[in-house]
């Protein structure tokens, strides 16, 4: 993938989010890990947002954060796949270049 | 490959410490190579030996040190940062007339120019911060 | 101490628990507080409400779980937690995703009774404004 | 009136400390008693005399350390969140084993007893933080 | 005044002013400080919410802070009042409560 | 150095300046970075295109005004900053309401050219999509 995205705060709290998924370029992929993936809960008010950006990058969302939040597998939007670290290593790895939103 | 690690955040009051060195573990697990992690802004203060957390909880200065000496990491503690937030090792200490010096082992201080250096020789860049 | 000078803490909990240290740190201080018989109320909104969700695993991020303690807080006479509705909703979660916390009656025989309730927004600032110190975490 | 103040974030990284340093100043000018300045999460950071900030920005410990003094002000750092983050003094370095201290003038280390004292005897709170 | 709300933080990188105004109840206060006063600036997309917030409450602006963020007294949001901050020692020392959200 | 090992390092600068010390030491990297020889941009979107507003007075603050630096840069041979319009529009920001910022043209005999161009949303993501490195504050 050309860029792998990261956010890594809470999209309730912060503009980080937002700001990446409209600059975020088709076949890219966004990873949520720490508080982000607050978003990535089934009737989340970004559960949409996060949906329809599915359709053109590929979103992530890192699994021991869920677990910290109580959030189960189940719990996850369809359209946001669920990796651990290992899997964000693979990501950043075949990522062009990796862009944090800080 | 080859990554770079940038750390901005110092250790529990954020996540991003606690991320990179996740990051980092899974990287070595993998076989990647660590060309160097960078400790800037309020990350300066994963390097203070000083911290003592509570007992039931993890101590990150321990596990970055000790992630350090299994692998032969470069965790390199930026000299402009450390001196607004006080993180010295000797030889600042005895330049900037301090009577003592905090930095844990495993951890250097230098300039930023080693987080360029970091962005031209490694692979990837990857950031943690808040 | 006497009861003139109680005065009303409300700690506002604003932030999810393990991206920052402010959940921990919080209940740190409504423990310590416990011991000067003030009137404490918790609130939690926004984020906040992501304390007390229930099924927390740290293992994966090797942070403490410190989720437990939120149910020891009738123990310790901290018996009012109140929790945005508005919050849970816009983040998808029930107040049936929320940990159980009870206290004991000990007026009643020690009947358990809920700690919890959940609230909307309106009583929230209600609840702001009938407070004597806010903490903001 | 009888001001309290919470600091929440370290120096230099957020403006919290700048904000809650030029508050006081401004309350005692104008004849407020401050009863307390608490330091709590990353606010234990002011309290280290290991900063050397760039001679030509402001020295945060500093300005807090002489402001205490001329007006006797009573600045607590919480001993739990000083643990975490590296802040001693002289008797918690003894007692947790650690080889120097790095606390400055004017602060003290103590329990969080002293911040739910200070919302009980002050007559208002403020909190700067990030 | 009952309260005095501080928000120190930008409206356009956290929730904390929005979940403020929400939250503020008719007669108090609600002071920008720190980057929080970016919001109060004429023109910005919080201009409306400042300005139908201050039928009820009082809006203040750090006057330091503006300056330095290079806002000029004439390009605040007219519903905005300006204090120093020895205008915000008075407003903490008015109201009943001071409540941060940080 | 070769033109070979010559990388695209992209500074992303989102936060407003003094609210908290990202822009100041984001500076002092780019400052730096600058006896590299790299091809350097300095991008800024969010609050971060409040770090060129023209007329900060940070006396009031007592803290140090590094608005000037920004001047300098095109001596360091930095001259491209991009500047996201819609960050702009949306904080009631004009293109005139920023600092004048140049570089000299040592080809056109020492001409000024200016270091910032306004750019919109989707140039911005082409800016990510074409560096090598991004340097995020």
């Amino acid at each position: 993938m050309p860029t792998l995205h990261t956010v890594n705060k809470s999209p309730f709290e912060r503009n980080s989010l937002a700001t990446c998924l409209e600059r975020a370029a088709g076949g890219d992929g966004v990873l949520l890990c720490e508080d982000a993936v607050i978003g990535a809960r089934k009737g989340s008010a970004f559960a949409k947002a996060l949906a329809e950006k599915a359709a053109t990058c590929a979103i992530y969302a890192l699994a021991p954060d869920l677990a910290a939040r109580g959030i189960k597998g189940e719990d996850v939007v369809e359209a946001v796949k669920t990796v651990d670290y290992s899997g964000f290593v693979d990501l950043a790895a075949d990522a062009d270049r990796v862009c944090a939103w800080l | 490959m080859r990554f770079a690690i940038v750390v901005n955040e110092g250790p529990y009051t954020h996540q991003a410490s606690d991320s990179a060195w996740q990051f980092a573990k899974a990287a070595l697990a993998k076989g990647h190579e660590i060309f160097r992690v960078f400790f800037y802004h309020d990350g300066v203060n994963n390097a203070t030996r000083y911290t003592v957390p509570p007992q039931d909880d993890r101590n990150l200065q321990k596990l970055w040190s000790e992630l350090a000496a299994e692998h032969e990491l470069d965790l390199v503690v930026c000299i402009a940062a450390a001196q607004r937030r006080g993180i010295l090792d000797a030889d600042e200490a005895k330049r900037q007339g301090k009577d003592g010096d905090n930095i844990a082992p495993g951890f250097r201080i230098s300039g930023l120019g080693q987080l360029i250096e970091a962005g031209i020789q490694a692979d990837r860049l990857v950031t943690f911060g808040d | 101490m006497s009861e003139k000078s109680r005065k009303k803490f409300l700690y506002l909990n604003r932030r999810a628990p393990y991206g920052s240290v402010y959940a921990l740190e919080s209940l740190e201080v409504v423990l310590i507080g416990a011991a000067f018989e003030q009137d404490v109320s918790l609130a939690f909104l926004d984020d906040g409400v992501y304390q007390l969700v229930e099924g927390q695993d740290t293992a994966g991020i090797g942070m403490k779980n410190f989720s437990k303690t939120y149910r020891a807080l009738g123990d310790f006479e901290v018996r009012k937690l109140f929790v945005e509705r508005e919050s849970l909703e816009a983040r998808g979660l029930k107040e049936s995703d929320l940990m159980p916390i009870v206290w004991e009656d000990e007026d009643e025989d020690w009947a358990e009774k809920p700690s919890i309730a959940v609230v909307d927004k309106a009583a929230m600032a209600e609840l702001i404004a009938a407070s004597d110190v806010v903490l903001s975490f």
